[in-house]
């Protein structure tokens, strides 16, 4: 006895086939709607701000008048709270993943730290915020100032740190730690001589993302407390300090009181994306020129 | 005979005995090489200790808040009203104005998500999938302020004239950005996941007569599914986390509502306007700060756990 | 009869061999000039072949001469990868199944596969032998019920698995799995199977079940089975086809080639000169 | 208005260069004129550094009467009696400035043609929980049978208090009101809400006339537009109007010279300013009476 | 002279052997009983071997039978394999480098190691060759240059580099690299060289002349060379031992290995009876 008809089969092909059909383009639109989204925000910040990029915008301080406001206080405010953040992040995390990846030994207490820093990753900024808000503007009486806000900002982003030089370091062949060893050195010597510099690219690539996370964040230094009219430029790590997210997030809220600060937000994100689009452009750069060294 | 190669070297320069007389004069590298693992050690441990510190933090302030406010009251209060002289703290609002912006945002990251996935893993060639992801990727790394501009300046007001009763601050617009800026991160978990299923699953399907579709929702969806749903429940924990956004777009009406038209207030834009405002220490409204930011952290935590718990403990054993 | 007048086309050397099979039985597969590239490489050569019916058509060859790429032509699974290019005819029960026009679904319905590696699906027993007759349409539980059981017994493996159908069929072992994923072919009675090294992960007990599966499904089924294992390929083939740098170097009536080969090279691979 | 304080500045202590910091926080009606002032003091004297936030006037006296609070606290209302006790208990001695008049304005959406002109009374009923009006037409029958959605700047703003405690004198306000932080949020909500009536500082109107209708107030002679004619210490307006202050913390005063210095520069501007932010200008005696009180600190 | 009253202590079957072996030359490796596992693996059983100064010793055996193992033993750099557990004594110019505290940078220092794949820094030639000396503390310039110039002479590749030292080592075909590790041993004048398999990755001109290298090389130190080559080991040793299954089957002069070894195992091993 039979059971599968092939006749049957043959004639309800062609509607399985069509369902198919659809679904392919169903998911294909589905992927459009995300690269569509994407470029209707693009051309809309870029429609809205264009305009008002010139030097004037880039090299003028903050002001209540739309025509004669500037960035540059956030601009270097920004530069500042990198400065911070960037050797921060690089001495803690590539101290946390090489102790991780060469001197824990793969038990308890590595696996405790692992998950801890998983977890840090997932915890949203915010809280992080609430944290720096806590422990460095207030208890450590730093105030608003760059140093507090750069801290929290560092720990916010220390989990890309670690994974991405957890994961360089481990690709760094055993050979070449064995060809040190080898020659005598000491643990260090080789982790200091031949694991960091063939690890390097890989790290940086790390600390450049993180950077560009930490760029894009608002709501830790918007916690922390950043005034809303702040309009000297910061001249070092404890002066008050504004960034540009926390500027376009002002000037967007205030969009409703003087309709030119939506272009002033505009202009500022424009700033924004080409920044963070130069830093990914130079960690894939490096990640593709490092990448087949061995 | 044996001396000859200490001969040659009298010669000229006896790196050997160099390096005998160096080592002598070198305990100090001995104390560095003992050092340098308790540095790091300590290093590794601010990791641990920011865990421990954001968590202590929020216990203690918590507590306090709890001598204010009974426990009981906090999560059952259906009104929050924080200022003023008689202040009232019902969490409910702000779960509500959450859980609704995150069950928004998840239906369209999920369904959309999911089916970007699919396309890259199962439809596309080699080559679109490779042209296509990077620009998923820039998608990802657009800071939620953008998204925040975006959903302020564009969607509420496109949403605004097809659907009447949208009030000019509503939960709905700021939860379909979220849902978009979440899309790349459920697309590309999912992708990976559904990307490691073995192409002979595929092939052994496809042999029975099976069509793509066939092929995908029966066999590599299914097989690929811990992974797929460890990447929604990272999507959910990403959504409660987010601020910026729903700061923005969403008002901060602390109502207790289920209507997504309405002005809804989230925990995390609850924290970003009480700190934006008013925080004078040993106020209740202050310790509030903490009890929300704790209930957020618990939340995310739980999500963040139960992702990791779901990809390890149902990990494919093809 | 119709097999008189199709003998005119043949017109390789191993038309007179074709011929031969031919007088008895059905052809099920006659491919006709088949050339195939993955990109530049030239995998195969002018095949020139005709299958019958109800038999056991052994490939054999030494490795990389085309074997798994000819049989994944016969159900078109070569196609999945980007870069093959076909020219020729395979005529499967007379329709050239490489026409743009042939839905691959239909022929693959049509002629199961068993892999070279067991790749039952991570579901349950019963659910791997109920997938092909589920997305056929197939909803019936009773009718499902009754394929599993007779698509496991067809394969050896009822009694087996009969008291834990509803397990992982990722818990069986190698070859129970292999048998599995033949009872998953024989759910949607298909008319070819194409084995494609079947045996050749599998401890030599389960091999010998899965060799004596073979002969007794041919009575049903049109086998064509890839095998880098002469010695298989002499107990359970009754033509078999030795490829060689993606040519047809000689195809016969098994017992002859491993007797009295015609071919130098033939000779040469059965012996183990090479390969 | 730059030059002006050329010739104000006859104390002749002006050219004198100062650094470091001003601290600025209150009110956010005020925030506009201080931001302004701030940023033409700046102009002058580059090397201080001015910041104005503006969480609101009760927000910003917490921040005020504190260790190491701001400066400056600007202020819709008057500092209450529980502040002041706060300050003495700290040993902050505050100098109030009252900088400029402002008229609480009521603003109705452009769309809202019905309710352009209401009396003092209606307003106070709008706003009033008790007086049960939750539906245009409970104002006045011939009104939309459309409820009414109320706004108003929540409990850290001095507004709030003014509305609750002068106007509605202190009844409970309806249970739907919408309050919040922000005044651009206020003003962005009533733009878009057909039924909307709200309240705020003149200035957040003045600067968005294109959005927003201000309701003219029958006081008891007649509909009168809130304008900066109307809403004098003795004008039409009187009832609505009321002064904004900065208050001074006189102890950073002594410590800070950049921070007298900006006090007075503040007084010495506060005419010219307030005209360009929407505010009414003081007069010539208040400013003095504040001067003299200034300059008594150095 | 020591080397009689050290006899005594000899008491397997290489004793013989050790004892005509050391009449002319001091000993400087010495394993006594050494004994080594890999968790529950036991990898090297009771080995009895004395190595003598100025020599090539050639170390022989079917892969998996313990050689790296040992030659990684003799400066302990199979400590990195965490799982690893050690019985026996090593002594090295007459003291126990297993002894907890012998110093392993120190062992190291004296005794140089290449590898079966060369393995130089991603760095220049010279900061290759500058690394040994750098690390161990030798930071003056003029000194460095003339290391690095007599450790590339000694390896015979200084005229090939000369005009590219700053040049990344990468750029180096394989021989020339094999040789640059060579060098960079050389730089620290150690007192060993350990060779693990240092031709197996390489052409056969490159091989050549790695093994002329080896032969002047044992003038100045002493070379201890795993290789899987027997020709290898005939042409360059002076003593080969052949290992099996973790143990020495036998250590001889290599002529005599080659010619009348007096095991079994080895003659079968020697004429390509196994391995
Ligand atoms: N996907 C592919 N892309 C490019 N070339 C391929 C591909 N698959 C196979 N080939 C090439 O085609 C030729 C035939 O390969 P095929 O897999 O058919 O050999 P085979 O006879 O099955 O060998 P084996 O016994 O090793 O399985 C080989 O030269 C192989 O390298
Ligand atoms: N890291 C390790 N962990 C566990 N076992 C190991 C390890 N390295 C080697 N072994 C085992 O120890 C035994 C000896 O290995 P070794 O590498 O010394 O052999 P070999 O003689 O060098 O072989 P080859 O010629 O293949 O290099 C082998 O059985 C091997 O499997
Ligand atoms: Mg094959
Ligand atoms: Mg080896
Ligand atoms: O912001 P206020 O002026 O209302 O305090």
């Amino acid at each position: 006895m039979k059971y599968v008809d092939s006749e049957q089969v043959h004639k309800k092909m062609g509607s399985r086939l069509l369902a198919n059909n659809l679904a392919k383009t169903l998911f294909f639109m589905a992927t459009l709607f995300g690269l569509v989204v994407l470029i209707v925000l693009i051309y809309r910040v870029l429609a809205d701000g264009l305009g008002w990029i010139n030097m004037d915008f880039l090299m003028n301080r903050l002001s209540t008048d739309p025509e004669r406001a500037g960035i540059w206080g956030a601009i270097t405010g920004t530069l500042w709270l990198m400065l911070v953040v960037a050797p921060v992040t690089m001495i803690l995390g590539v101290g946390t993943a090489i102790y991780l990846e060469e001197y824990a030994a793969k038990g308890r207490i590595s696996s405790f730290i692992k998950t801890n820093i998983s977890n840090l990753a997932g915890v949203p900024s915010v809280v992080f915020g609430i944290l720096g808000l806590t422990v460095f503007a207030r208890a450590l009486d730093l105030g608003s100032v760059v140093l507090a806000g750069g801290l929290t900002m560092a720990l916010l982003v220390l989990p890309v740190v670690v994974v991405a030089s957890q994961e360089a370091i481990r690709a760094v062949p055993q050979f070449l730690r064995e060809a040190s060893y080898g020659m005598g050195a000491t643990k260090w010597q080789t982790i200091k001589n031949v694991v960091l510099p063939a690890a390097l690219p890989g790290i940086l690539t790390g600390v450049i993302l993180a950077l560009s996370r930490a760029i894009g964040e608002t709501a830790p230094l918007v916690v922390i407390g950043i005034p809303a009219l702040l309009i000297p430029v910061p001249d070092g790590i404890f002066d008050k300090f504004t960034i540009l997210p926390v500027q376009i997030y002002y000037w967007t809220i205030d969009s409703a009181l003087v309709a030119e600060y939506a272009n002033l937000a505009a202009a500022t994100i424009v700033i924004l994306l080409i920044v963070l689009f130069a830093m990914n452009s130079i960690a894939i750069l490096i990640r593709n020129k490092f990448q087949k060294r061995f | 005979m044996a001396k000859s190669a200490v001969q040659h070297d009298n010669k000229k320069l006896n790196v050997r005995e160099i390096i005998q007389q160096k080592k002598k004069s070198r305990s100090v590298n001995n104390y560095t090489e003992k050092l340098i693992p308790k540095i790091l050690f300590g290093i590794a441990a601010i990791s641990v200790f920011t865990t421990i510190g954001i968590v202590l933090t929020l216990i203690t302030e918590t507590i306090a808040f709890f001598k204010d406010v009974p426990f009981i009251d906090f999560f059952t209060g259906t009104e929050l009203k924080p200022l003023g002289e008689n202040a009232v703290f019902g969490v409910l609002p702000l779960l509500t104005g959450t859980i609704i912006s995150t069950l928004i945002a998840m239906l369209v990251a999920i369904p959309v998500g999911l089916m970007t996935a699919i396309f890259l893993s199962e439809y596309a060639s080699e080559k679109t999938r490779k042209a296509l992801k990077p620009l998923l990727e820039i998608l990802a790394g657009i800071p939620t302020i953008v998204y925040g501009f975006f959903a302020f300046t564009f969607v509420t007001p496109l949403l605004r004239s097809f659907i009447p009763g949208l009030e000019p601050t509503n939960i709905l617009s700021p939860g379909i950005v979220m849902g978009i800026m979440i899309i790349p991160m459920v697309a590309s978990l999912s992708e990976d996941a559904m990307s490691s299923v073995p192409n002979a699953m595929r092939e052994g399907a496809l042999a029975l007569g099976a069509t793509k579709l066939e092929v995908t929702w029966k066999v590599v969806v299914p097989a690929a599914i811990s992974g797929i749903i460890a990447s929604f429940v990272l999507g959910i924990s990403r959504a409660i986390g987010e601020t910026m956004i729903v700061t923005i777009a969403s008002g901060s009406s602390k109502n207790f509502t289920f209507d997504v038209t309405q002005s809804m207030q989230t925990m995390t834009a609850y924290i970003v306007e009480v700190t934006g405002g008013e925080a004078a220490a040993g106020t209740t409204l202050y310790y509030s700060l903490y009890a929300v930011a704790m209930t957020l952290f618990v939340f995310t935590l739980i999500m963040n756990l139960l992702a990791q718990y779901i990809s390890r403990k149902f990990r494919e054993e093809y | 009869m119709p097999v008189v007048t199709e003998k005119a086309n043949l017109n390789t050397k191993t038309a007179n061999l074709n011929q031969k099979a031919k007088e008895n039985k059905k052809v099920v597969y006659h491919t006709k000039d088949l050339n195939l590239w993955y990109g530049e490489g030239h995998a195969l050569k002018n095949i020139n072949l005709a299958i019958n019916e109800n038999e056991v058509t052994a490939i054999i060859g030494p490795s990389g001469c085309g074997k798994s790429t000819y049989i994944k032509t016969l159900n078109r699974m070569v196609e999945l990868v980007p870069s093959v290019k076909i020219s020729g005819e395979i005529l499967y029960r007379e329709r050239n199944i490489l026409d743009k026009s042939f839905k691959v679904e239909d022929l693959r319905t049509s002629v199961g596969m068993v892999f070279q590696k067991p790749n039952p699906f991570p579901k349950s027993i019963y659910e791997n032998v109920a997938y092909g007759p589920k997305i056929h349409g197939i909803r019936d539980k009773k009718i499902l019920d009754e394929i599993v059981e007779k698509s496991l017994r067809g394969a050896a493996i009822w009694d087996e698995v009969k008291d834990r159908l509803n397990q992982n069929a990722y818990g069986l072992s190698g070859g129970q799995q292999q048998r599995l994923c033949i009872a998953r072919c024989l759910a949607i009675e298909p008319d070819v199977i194409l084995m494609d090294e079947p045996t050749s992960a599998l401890d030599p007990i389960s091999t010998l079940k899965v060799e004596e599966l073979v002969q007794e499904l041919k009575e049903e089924f049109s086998i064509i089975i890839v095998t880098h294992n002469m010695q298989q390929a002499a107990r359970i083939s009754d033509k078999t086809a030795f490829f060689l740098n993606g040519e047809v170097i000689e195809f016969a009536e098994t017992d002859k080639i491993f007797s009295t080969p015609s071919d130098k090279r033939t000779e040469d691979y059965i012996t183990g000169r090479f390969g | 208005g730059g030059d002006t304080n050329e010739g104000a500045s006859g104390n002749g202590e002006k050219s004198e260069e100062l650094e470091g910091s001003v601290v600025i926080d209150g009110s956010g009606t005020v925030y506009p004129f201080m931001a302004r002032m701030a940023e033409n003091y700046m102009g002058e004297q580059e090397n201080v550094s001015v910041e104005v936030s503006r969480s609101g006037t009760s927000a910003g006296f917490k921040k005020f009467l504190a260790e190491d609070g701001t400066d400056f606290n600007d202020a819709s209302r008057q500092i209450k009696d529980e502040e002041k006790a706060s300050a003495e208990d700290l040993g902050i001695d505050v100098q109030e400035m009252k900088v400029a008049l402002d008229g609480i304005t009521i603003v109705i959406n452009k769309e809202n043609d019905w309710a352009t002109e209401l009396t003092q009374q209606e307003v106070v009923d709008i706003f009033l929980a008790s007086a049960g009006k939750k539906k245009w037409s409970d104002v006045r029958p011939e009104f939309p049978d459309e409820e009414i959605q109320t706004y108003g700047p929540n409990e850290n703003h001095g507004t709030y208090e003014f509305m609750f405690e002068n106007i509605l004198e202190e009844q409970d306000l309806p249970e739907n009101i919408n309050l919040q932080q922000d005044y651009s949020t206020l003003v962005d909500l009533v733009s878009k809400d057909k039924n909307a009536i709200g309240f705020f500082g003149y200035g957040y109107y003045d600067s968005n006339k294109d959005k927003l209708t201000a309701v003219k107030v029958d006081f008891g002679s007649g509909p009168v537009e809130p304008s900066l004619d109307t809403i004098k210490e003795d004008g039409d307006y009187a009832p609505f109007t009321r002064p904004v202050f900065t208050y001074l913390n006189t102890n950073m005063a002594k410590e800070k010279p950049q921070v007298l210095d900006y006090a007075i520069y503040t007084m010495e501007n506060a005419q010219d300013v307030a005209a360009e932010t929407g505010f009414a200008p003081l007069s010539d005696e208040d400013i003095q009476a504040s001067l003299d009180a200034l300059n008594g600190l150095k």
